[in-house]
């Protein structure tokens, strides 16, 4: 059976490298386009070094593209709902690892986004990417809208919660704390490593965007409100979400383990993680660089009834580049974990 | 006959319990894997295994 | 055709974690035994944490040991000797980790590692294991001595020039920087995380031992001094040897690129990295973190005739469990990158 021909607009960027690896070892398809207005003509491994000797694919411009099987779509926010015209036809699916059409409320964009929606028809046409959320309609879809990295965390640690009807409308509150390769390839003055080392920077106090699509997916049951924050720390690859929830009713740990294995433990990408000892209690992100396992973990304050539920993953894989593989491989009838079979190092 | 599962105390997950178990037989619960003990028979009853508490002070 | 039955000595260190994980996908080989006496009867997930969910394999006691294809031995230095009688026979094949059986003479135990060697007349039944210098040799023994992480990237880049005679016989100066995940699981005073962090550390300036085993397999052409130190970084994985070279004749940039694609252009495992632009130039450790690659490049200065070689690698990987993995390959006629593929992350 021949391989599935994979085109990537926006290689050169993080997420794009992150696919180019993924798709490497990937038993059904191989990538055969990567566009790069920037690099083309040049092989990929001058951009991702991790691929050098491994890849012999070179870049190429985007107008070269022509039409293949499966079309990821790696542009900046912003960029890809004026480009759908000219991408969408070019393949059977595509995947926009992009903000531009994950929320299904076009005013949401002027809101969180900045930017009236140029193609606000086409909304409805795209399913959230999160699989443990939505895999029945991604595997019948033919447009994924992968979600973003802090809201596959925050969604998948509270969805549960929110699902039952133990987390309230409102009051929750949660912080995610972030690497810096969250902020793409493109350098800045904040990015300059004298200034970006050692950090542990609140850099969105309030008014991150991950929050629209946090509230869309977690209105289960009525429209909620999230609280979100964000801190940058000294790290390139992984976050940790750690969500303070302040039941409707009397909870106890039994009751949520039971709901969070019901919800998860078939899960091939989310682990509970709970532990009694060992330096790894609850979801550590350094422990999921480079797989696509998004660890799910929790404490029930006896006293006061507040339940923190932590979730860690890895920004460009469970929360980019592999969660995509993983809708990919739906849309398409393969095995779920096809490519993405990498456990993780340590020690890191 | 005694049962082929008993609940673990900790998570409540379902314990699959080896054929003729004996009292303080150590066990591990797949799902939060906190060491157990089987503390009773007939039916089996588990109960955390005692564990010296390591010094994590942060 | 079944699976090779694999057993790992002391598997709840790093390089045991590693075998572990790397076995998990190695289509001809699994690993039925993996011990620890301090973790007996406990999940190897409990001590490795990227293996959770992905082995159900526990730790076992040596003296539970039962015969099995092949043995990989993770014992500190100084107990694998000892324990040589009871763990030989236990496997067709052997692969020590440690450095009991890397040196040919006895002599050089008392002097390098401060011990006696207990089994001198077992020394010349050991191959010293790194593939690119022996690969026929690892081919038909049936014990392999896997070679230290420093050595390994310090022979790996002097090799050609001391081959070619380009290398004087004394007065190249090696520095090596290192990660903490060199000094093993075990815990100490110097790792305790407020003194080990942001160290940039001169922990051996002399005397390290990987200097014998360096010094024994550049000795090409009659014996040779090689002037190595040590310096600790604030790294986990990863280290990076730079060689000062001073030709004992004239040489240009063509030809130590012949003689290093000569040397290296066909092996799997090492890349020649000299470029031109970009950010990773030159070999660089973190680009190799999970990797069996080791990376190779040089600079000639031309005013001074000064050959500066670099070789990077993961010291945990081809500085030990991937080339240990890739020794039992050739030992038992496998594909040399069996279970050895990850192609490494970026960013990271």
């Amino acid at each position: 059976m021949a391989k599935l021909r994979v085109g990537i607009v926006g290689a050169s960027g993080y997420t794009g490298g992150e696919l180019l690896r993924i798709f490497l070892h990937h038993p059904n398809a191989e990538v055969v386009q990567a566009t790069s207005e920037h690099h083309a003509g040049r092989g990929v491994g001058t951009v991702h070094p991790n691929l050098r000797g491994r890849s012999s694919l070179s870049f190429s411009r985007r107008d070269a593209l022509a039409p293949c099987d499966a079309l990821f779509l790696c542009l900046p926010h912003g960029e890809t709902a004026p480009a759908a015209e000219a991408l969408l036809p070019m393949a059977g699916r595509v995947l926009d690892l992009s903000a531009d059409f994950r929320l299904r409320d076009p005013a949401a964009y002027p809101r969180w986004y900045g930017f009236g929606h140029p193609r606000p028809d086409l909304l409805g046409r795209f399913v959230y990417g999160i699989p443990e959320l939505h895999r029945d309609q991604i595997r019948s879809s033919r447009m994924v809208a992968v979600a973003g990295c802090n809201a596959t965390a925050v969604i998948l640690a509270l969805h549960p919660l929110f699902a039952e009807g133990i987390a309230p409308s409102d009051g929750t509150v949660v912080e995610v704390k972030v690497g810096s390769s969250e902020g793409g390839a493109a350098f800045s003055v904040s990015s300059h490593h004298p200034e970006r080392a050692h950090c542990l920077r609140s850099y969105r106090p309030t008014g991150h965007r991950h929050q629209a699509e946090i509230e869309q997916e977690l209105a289960v049951r009525g429209p909620v409100r999230v609280h979100l924050s964000a801190t940058a720390v000294d790290e390139v690859r992984g976050l940790l979400a750690t969500a303070h929830v302040f039941p409707t009713r009397a909870v106890d740990e039994k009751e949520i383990w039971r709901l969070y294995r019901r919800a998860y433990g078939e899960e091939p990408f989310v682990r509970i993680v709970k532990g009694r000892d060992g330096n790894y209690r609850y979801p550590e992100p350094k422990v999921l660089w480079g797989t696509n396992t998004c660890e799910v973990g929790f404490e029930l304050d006896a006293a006061s009834g507040r339940l923190v539920v932590m979730a860690a993953l890895d920004n460009l894989v469970k929360g980019g580049a592999g969660q995509a593989v993983q809708c990919f491989n739906l849309m398409h009838g393969f095995p779920e974990a096809a490519g993405l079979e990498f456990p993780g190092l340590h020690p890191v | 006959m005694t049962a082929s599962y008993a609940p673990c105390p900790v998570c409540d997950a379902e314990v699959p319990v080896p054929p003729n178990p004996v009292l303080s037989e150590l066990l591990v619960c797949e799902s939060c894997s906190v060491a157990l003990e089987v503390r009773a028979l007939d039916p089996v009853v588990l109960d955390e295994a005692p564990q010296e508490e390591e010094d994590w002070g942060q």
